[in-house]
This record gives C-alpha cells, structure tokens and sequence, in this order.
C-alpha cells in the first residue's frame, strides 16, 4: 500500500478547453502537507511572432501516441526528481493570442527539483511531444517550423 | 499495416491515413519513405526531404533504420513543435 | 510614452492575506497579447521538515526594507532577462502546514526568460529579503536556520 | 540613530527597537555592534557570535566594516530565512 503522503499523481489531459490552474493547483496540494513548492508554466499563444504578427495558432496532434510521449517524459521526470504530483495538460484546436495553450505543474519539497522538473518537461513537450502549431498572419497561413533552440534546450537534459 | 500522417506531411499526402501492403523487400522506415514516394506526385512531395521527416512505430519515436516488421502503425510527421 | 505592450509591470506585495493565482496570472496577462510563457512558483508551509514534525511557521519580515529588497531583485531581473511582468507576495504572519506563503510569477515571450528570472527571485528571496521563519513543532519552537544550500544556489546567479 | 533587532536577535534583547547615542569612537557596524555588547548580558547574549548577525543601514545589507555615519536607521538581525 503506498502512502498517499509519499506518492506522486501524475495527470495527464490532451483536450480542448481552457484549463484552471488555481484548480489543477488545488488538485495536486489538496490535504497534503509534504508539499513545499509548486512551479507552473503556462503557454500562451503570443500574436507576435519572429516574422508576422500571428492573427491564430491552430494546434494539431497525433492522439494516442500524444498522451503515451508525454506520459514517458513524465515517468522520466518522477524518477528523475523527488516530485510530489504532475499535471500536464495540452490544449488542441484553433486559438487566438492570448489564450492558453499548456500548463504543466510540478509539486515537490523543495523548489529546485520543482523548477527543474517543469523546465525539462517543456523542453520535451516542445520537441518530442507530437503537437504542431498552424499559424495564421495577414501574410497567410504556415506551418511553424521547429527551432534548432528548443533542440539544444532538450538536449542539455541528456544522460551522457 | 497502417499509416498516419500528420501537418504538413498529411497536407501534402492528402490524407491523414490509410493502410498499405508494402512488399517484404521494404524493411526499413527509410525504405517505406521511398516506396511511398514512388506512388505518386504527391507522396513524392510529402517526402521530397525524407531526412526532414520524423516517424514513429506504434507511438514510439523511431530512426529511419528502424525494422518496420510487425509494426501495427507508422505515423509520418514533421519536427514537433507543441508546448 | 511607454507602450503597454512592451512595458514590464513589477508588482509587489508584502500581505497577511491569501493570494490567488489565477487572479494574479490574469492581472499580468489581461489584454496582453505579447506574453507567451507564464512561470508561477508558490511556496508552502510544509510539516515535515529535516527534524521534527512542524505544526505551525510564523513569518516576521522587515517592513519597509523587505519592499525595497524584493525590488531591487525585480529591478535586477527586468534588466537581466526580457520579462514582461513580475508579481512577487509575500505572506506574513502564522502558517499551518499546506498554506500558502510565497508566490513570484514571471511572463516573457519565451520560457526559458520566465523560469531563469523565477528561479533567480526566489533563491535571492530566501537569502536576502528580510524575512524570517519560526517554526513550531511537538518538541518546541524555534527559528529556522539558514541553509547553506541556499547560499550556493543564489550565488551561481553573481556575476563575475 | 534608530536600531531595530529581528527574530532571535529581537528576542535576545528583549525589544524591537531603540534609539541610540554611541561614542564618536564608535564608527562602523562591528564597532556598533561590540559597544552594544557592553551594555548588558541580554545584548551580550544576541551579539555572542558577530560573524552571525547580518546588519542593514537604511534597508541596505552592509558588511560589518561598513561605517555608521549618517545612518537614520540600522537593523540588526539572523541570516535571512523567507521564501
């Protein structure tokens, strides 16, 4: 039997609607006291990108294997860092700048192993997570590509 | 065996999957990109960067020299770019 | 004249009160479509600490330098990383095991801005700011001491 | 010049805050500190270990060879535990 005060939920959402984060907050640190520290990143889509100011951002996935990617990156990160709960959710659809996109929590005693945790996570939901992003400007409509930058960003969490 | 398609790759192939019979002398993921882009203009668009190109067996990233046998489901796609 | 759409608003707060971070997240965000990454950390009061069981941590703070610290570190991590807003509270007063005591939200345009310039305020929060920490547990009361792993974590941020 | 004592130091000496009129000879924070010492076992007690106690002019860290010249307010008080 595995003490509810030592375990680490971790919860796994690939969906339309908009997330609450006071409430996947509240979820993770609900009657536990073993929690110090929670870290949350939200992804919001922005309207200015490199190029052309970006009217929506339409968001495509590969379901099955989406929530099985990110659901190892996950695992990985439970075994990697002492957490305390994981919350990753990944939106889907057509968005408009400023509305949300992904949230991913991470719950643990101490704030460092929180930070890291959810730093490596989006490293790997940006390059490894099968999501690709649809842009729409007043110059057209294109594929985002894939920056050399979020690479390096994931490769620094490599085990050599 | 099943194939899906997705972004771009799915744009240009025109559609998002369908289930071929490759002949055994197709081994490789590497070897399916170019039977597959020998079936038509627009597989051979699809495919035109094969190097540019991701798959993934049964919902696990796989390298272009990845073994195809047995495989319930290759998927085609473009470098990930979510979060 | 400023545009609000590249100005970086510094909100900081020292309070008895709860916060609520979905409500400081929007007041950051609202009508802004330039942020794409919002990072929150929250810390809370936890029991089990390296000793004994804590059933209470009571926070006294400095007032008035405790304001001018936490800014001069806001003022130092809007000049260090692009951010779009920062919203630093701190609670005084006591605590019970699983409440809430500090929050810092950072927003950039990109991630890795807003979880450095997070990382940077917290560890400079726990060893600079005036704040102090006074435990309570079954074998008494006494002042938390300083750890030296906080020291190093806020030195890695000097410049050299 | 305004003194104010934080956390266990405040309770070592028994107040929160004062008004004092060192010495001329008394001019920087460990000079300061050394000369509250001598004022009684209760301010001898939350000074025992100078290198301990952190002190602040005016809401600034200082180190302990700061001088005190000037200084409306001077706080004195434990390494720093918040967040």
């Amino acid at each position: 039997m595995i003490s509810p005060v030592t375990a680490c939920p971790v919860t796994i959402r690939i969906q339309a609607d908009d997330f609450d984060i006071a409430r996947e907050i509240a979820a993770l640190t609900k009657s536990r006291t073993d929690i110090g520290a929670v870290v949350s990143f939200s992804g919001i889509c922005r309207a200015d990108d490199d190029s052309a100011k970006v009217s929506a951002l339409t968001l495509e996935h590969y379901p099955g294997m989406a929530e099985d990617e990110i659901r190892r990156h996950a695992d990985e990160a439970t075994s990697r860092w002492p957490l305390n709960g994981v919350t990753i959710i990944h939106r889907v659809g057509r968005f408009m700048p400023g509305q949300n996109i992904v949230l991913v929590l991470t719950a643990s005693q101490h704030r460092q192993a929180a930070f890291q945790a959810a730093e490596f996570l989006m490293d790997y939901l940006k390059t490894s997570a099968p999501f690709w992003k649809k842009e729409e400007s007043a110059t057209g409509t294109g594929w985002v590509e894939a920056h050399a930058r979020d690479d390096e960003a994931a490769a620094r969490w490599t085990k050599s | 065996m099943k194939v899906k398609y997705f972004a771009w790759v799915r744009e240009r192939v025109g559609k998002a999957e369908e289930t071929i019979e490759p002949p055994a002398t197709v081994r490789t993921v590497e070897e399916l990109i170019a039977w597959l882009s020998g079936r038509s203009e627009a597989y051979a668009y699809a495919f035109e960067k094969p190097k540019v190109i991701r798959a993934a067996i049964d919902h696990a990233h796989v390298k272009s020299d990845a073994a195809i046998a047995g495989a319930r489901e290759i998927a085609f796609f473009p470098p990930m770019t979510g979060g």
